[in-house]
């Protein structure tokens, strides 16, 4: 089966920087990757890369068999993306927002609420304009949306920040879940809580992959990258 | 393609509709910079009602600068851009739809406008048919060249005020002839108006089909 | 990390700019000394030899700014080269589009009476200048050289749309402004005046394509710094690796 | 007090130093501003003549707006304003430091765009000294009135279109003003400059003064 | 010796929503205060009633021995906060955003470089605008600012979100000293990791304070607050 993600020497550029410096990866599907390194490793710019926002300039990229660039078009609606920032709209409900995220990917718009419930945003929260929550909350919406498309292909930049404890465990199992239905996770964290069960560790350091390491369900403490 | 324009000016006008920008803010702010114009022209009575089609486009332009920079911030502010470019949306679409979201709002600007026009300066009006076409096609112009040249500074520091740098050159044809088109509609002056509307009209095809085709580029890089 | 030491000049452009200091000297002398005075405009016609020219060279960068934009859009065609040939167009084209507005200016006020007036021509040519203004600020602007390429091209191409206006303007509109004189069956021109105008086309063109190819070779040169300075931007980051924990377990 | 405003102004201009937004983008768009009411008032030669001042002032306003709302985009981008709050340096500082930044880049403007409008609508300036010194109060007035309500308006939803709107009325009188001192210093009407020039005096003595006073409370409750 | 925070019933409102909905606080000076409990519970309120960026509509707030808002311009210069965002100058490096921060509050410009390094924010990192620096990096260099200027109470809203796992106990052994110096700190957290040593935990639910719980030196598996 070919891997949902491969990339072999990618070195990518923001600006001047090599933010990717020759990194290797490679992921199966169904698999749920955690990405750990220290500030500044490359983790951020290794998803923007896998969702085609930067280009690889030497090296290979493939994700889902696609080129993520060239081939944005196809792959783009199989994949979901959450950065640092959640990319809501301010103005707008938790429902709201989540239903236009449905509709903007060519979904019927009935999968909002329940994406939403599972989160916890349910009654007030998802009435109240998303500008106003809190941050934790904020951050449950932009998951709810990324559930309800329910992409192939999901890219978290630090999911588990702001949330709490209780929607840890909640985001984990719901990681889990769609790694059962065949849906492949690439997560960054620098979380101390361990990996979700069946989850696969990798280190990322001075923009490289340094370390693929194997399936562990025991805990997060084995990466203690600088 | 289609579709995903009315996806997105749907969302585009429930914004407006749950904030009001547009209508509590673009639209007043429209009719002071008329009568900051008014003031400028002061003591210069006959001057001002033969300047009032230019008065008028100027108006529309500086609020359509707004409106334009409303639209794109309302996506910037928390990195909402990254996700409609990876929602799958066809840019093409995108454009349209966010154009046609500022045009609505634009549309609604101009007739309070026009009203104030009437007040401020005792304009009559007149050729009516040459006025709603020319301001229709001049409304498409400025949309359309505002929502991509919004996408191009999206991405970039100091957005709000490069934009209007880059803007405003750009619409300075379409103002011009905006403003003959009126003044020959009102009968200020004796040339013939339906050439400035196919002029208009002109630039309206090139931007539109412009943002059609270039939009998804321009989203991309920026 | 120092700049490599590499001039910008080449042989081409020292004979360029040699001959073209040599076309100048030509143009003065013959502009000034060797013809006459017009017979309506006194001595101020020696503008005559340098704003036309000068204008023409504005088009022409502009011109060459957009075209080589174009052929950064086209699929095929796109390479660096022609992103280095816009900036240096669009550069180059700016300072001779300043140029034309004061010669312009001056010599409106000369025959005309006033520094500016509001045709066409003029007011087509000072938002060309803007154009190219915006189209500066938006390449500081973008950091990525892709993006930077891709996102300035398209508004280069607007800037064509522009010249190709502006050239027919004082054809389309009544304009105060000189009908096209040289370029067309009969020129209304002749003898010393004819060809000190034809000798300021040649030395302004030199010094276009002179400041062309040194814009272009520093542009250039800039993109190789970077790119060495990226194989040692690469050694510097992987470096970070160096001196860490050894991962993961035992 | 004014040390804190000498901390924040040198904070201001070296962002713009660091960014040239003020020279390379707030400066051009003036100048095309200029061209634009070319366009608008074509043909009416005199008329443009006879408003070059109340041009130029408009001119100048929306530039202004432009660099002041770049001033809190600054501020409020990463929510630095909090930081500013919680600094310790005293409000009327702050105001003062952010309008004196606004006041140097606007000077500067106000220098191109005067030979801007010597060169396009053929203004003879005359009277330097009335000139400066309206140019230096109506500066003094936009800066203040501009910083004090972009605090106001700064921890606010759709700051962008709030901001124009407070403050378009609020410097109309500046507008008006200062086109009227113009006007006398250039021989276009025939009233007492001076007087005018009081006017404007009064207004930038008011709008500093307020914003020295009412700056902590705006700045606190946005 | 008096509390350097003391709320009692404190209720805030922000619109019409009662974030803080009658909190009960005590912490005395030296202590370091880790504020647990569920997303929207009112943490980030909590940090900002103390700041007083939030008014107390009813019940006591006392930050210092002094009102937080009607003392405010006596008070701020003492604290220190650090919110969900991290307040930089996007176009200025990290030392001119610190020599900025540590002007703006009347003190010399000299201990930037060195509050900056010991957060590992040297070279590159020092010079580059901050804009471009990673969110951990960004949040370091936020807090290096805080560090320069030596606060006497500090308000943490998550501070160890975003940083890398040295980091995370590069800021407890910093907070631990600032304690040790006299200085109070209280902080949010979600993380799952040991509170620092000598950090009492509190724990927060529905805009009120639950628990405020004893000293613990061992983990922080006492907050077990959905
Ligand atoms: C600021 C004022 C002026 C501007 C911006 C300006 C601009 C231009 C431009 C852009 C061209 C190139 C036209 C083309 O090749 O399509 C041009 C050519 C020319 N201009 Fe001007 N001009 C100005 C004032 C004047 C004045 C006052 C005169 C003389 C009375 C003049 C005489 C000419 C002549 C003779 C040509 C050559 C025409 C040709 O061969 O096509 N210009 N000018
Ligand atoms: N435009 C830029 N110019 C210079 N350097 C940059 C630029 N953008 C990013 N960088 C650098 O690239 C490196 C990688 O950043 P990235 O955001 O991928 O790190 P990260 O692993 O996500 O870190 P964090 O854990 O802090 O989120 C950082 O050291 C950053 O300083
Ligand atoms: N303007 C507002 N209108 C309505 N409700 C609001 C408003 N501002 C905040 N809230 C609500 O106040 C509650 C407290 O928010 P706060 O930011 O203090 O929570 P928090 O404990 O910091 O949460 P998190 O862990 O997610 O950061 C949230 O439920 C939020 O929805
Ligand atoms: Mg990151
Ligand atoms: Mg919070």
């Amino acid at each position: 089966m070919e891997p949902s993600v491969h990339l072999c020497a990618a070195v990518a550029l923001v600006g001047r920087y090599p933010v990717l410096a020759g990194a290797d990866l490679d992921v199966s599907p169904g698999e749920v990757v955690m990405v750990r390194g220290a500030n500044g490793s490359g983790k951020t710019s290794l998803l923007r890369v896998l969702a085609g926002l930067v280009p690889v300039v030497s090296g290979q990229a493939a994700v889902l068999g696609l080129d993520p660039v060239a081939d944005a078009r196809e792959l783009r609606p199989q994949l979901g993306l959450l950065g640092h920032r959640n990319g809501l709209y301010e103005e707008l409900s938790a429902l709201e927002n989540a239903r236009f995220s449905l509709r903007s990917a060519g979904l019927a718009k009935d999968a909002a609420p329940r994406a939403l419930e599972r989160l916890g945003v349910t009654g007030r929260l998802a009435q109240v304009p998303a500008g106003r929550l809190s941050a934790g909350q904020r951050r449950r919406v932009a998951l709810a949306c990324l559930l309800a498309r329910a992409p192939r292909l999901w890219l978290l930049d630090e999911p588990h920040a702001a949330l709490d404890a209780e929607h840890r465990d909640m985001l984990d199992a719901v990681l889990g879940e769609q790694a059962a239905r065949g849906a492949t996770v690439v997560f960054a964290s620098h979380e101390e809580r361990p990996a979700p069960l069946g989850a696969r560790t990798v280190a990322m350091s001075a923009g490289m992959v340094v370390e693929a390491g194997a399936l562990v369900g025991l805990g997060a403490g084995t990466a203690s990258v600088a | 393609m289609w579709r995903d324009a009315l996806v997105v000016a749907a969302k585009d006008l429930l914004i407006e509709r749950r904030s009001r920008v547009a209508m509590n803010q673009v639209v007043p702010y429209a009719l002071v910079v008329l009568l900051l114009f008014g003031f400028a022209f002061d003591q210069q009575r006959p001057l001002l009602e033969q300047a009032s089609p230019g008065l008028f486009w100027m108006a529309v332009l500086f609020a359509g600068l707004l409106a334009v920079q409303r639209s794109f911030s309302v996506e910037t502010s928390d990195g909402a851009m990254d996700n409609l470019r990876l929602s799958g949306l066809q840019p093409a679409g995108i454009f349209l739809g966010k154009a046609a979201a500022v045009a609505v709002q634009l549309i609604a600007l101009e007739a309070l406008l026009t009203l104030g026009v009437v007040v401020l300066f005792h304009t009559e009006l007149a050729g009516a048919g040459l006025l709603v076409a020319s301001a229709l096609a001049s409304t498409a112009c400025v949309a359309a060249a505002g929502v991509a040249y919004g996408a191009l500074s999206m991405g970039l520091r100091a957005r709000e005020t490069l934009l209007p740098l880059l803007l405003a050159p750009v619409l300075a044809p379409v103002v011009l002839a905006g403003t003959q088109a009126w003044r020959c509609a009102l009968g200020l002056s004796s040339g013939d108006g339906w050439r400035w509307l196919g002029v208009l009209g002109a630039f309206a095809a090139i931007y539109l089909a412009g943002g059609v085709l270039g939009f998804g580029a321009l989203m991309e890089e920026a | 990390m120092k700049k490599p030491v590499a001039p910008s000049s080449t042989r081409l452009s020292r004979v360029l700019g040699w001959s073209a200091l040599v076309a100048l000297a030509v143009t003065t002398w013959w502009g000034l000394w060797v013809s006459p005075p017009d017979k309506v405009q006194g001595q101020f016609v020696r503008i005559l030899y340098v704003h036309p020219a000068v204008a023409t060279m504005c088009y022409a960068g502009f011109g060459i700014c957009a075209l080589a934009s174009i052929a950064w859009l086209w699929p095929r065609l796109r390479s660096r080269r022609w992103d280095r040939l816009a900036v240096a167009g669009a550069e180059v084209g700016a300072v001779f589009c300043l140029a034309t507005l004061v010669t312009g200016s001056i010599w409106g006020r000369a025959t005309w009476g006033v520094w500016w007036t509001w045709d066409a021509r003029l007011t087509l040519t000072a938002v060309l200048f803007a154009m190219s203004l915006g189209y500066l600020a938006l390449r500081r602007s973008v950091e990525n050289p892709h993006s930077r390429a891709m996102v300035s091209s398209m508004v280069a191409i607007l800037m064509l749309l522009t010249v190709v206006v502006d050239h027919y303007a004082t054809a389309w509109w009544v304009t105060l402004h000189q009908n096209t004189t040289l370029f067309k069956p009969g020129p209304t021109v002749h003898g010393w005046q004819l060809a000190t105008m034809l000798e300021s086309f040649v030395a302004f063109g030199l010094v276009f394509a002179w400041m062309m190819v040194h814009r272009y070779r520093l542009e250039m040169l800039e993109e190789r710094f970077e790119n060495e300075g990226l194989s040692a931007a690469l050694a510097a980051r992987r470096a970070e690796l160096s001196g860490m924990v050894r991962v993961g377990e035992q």
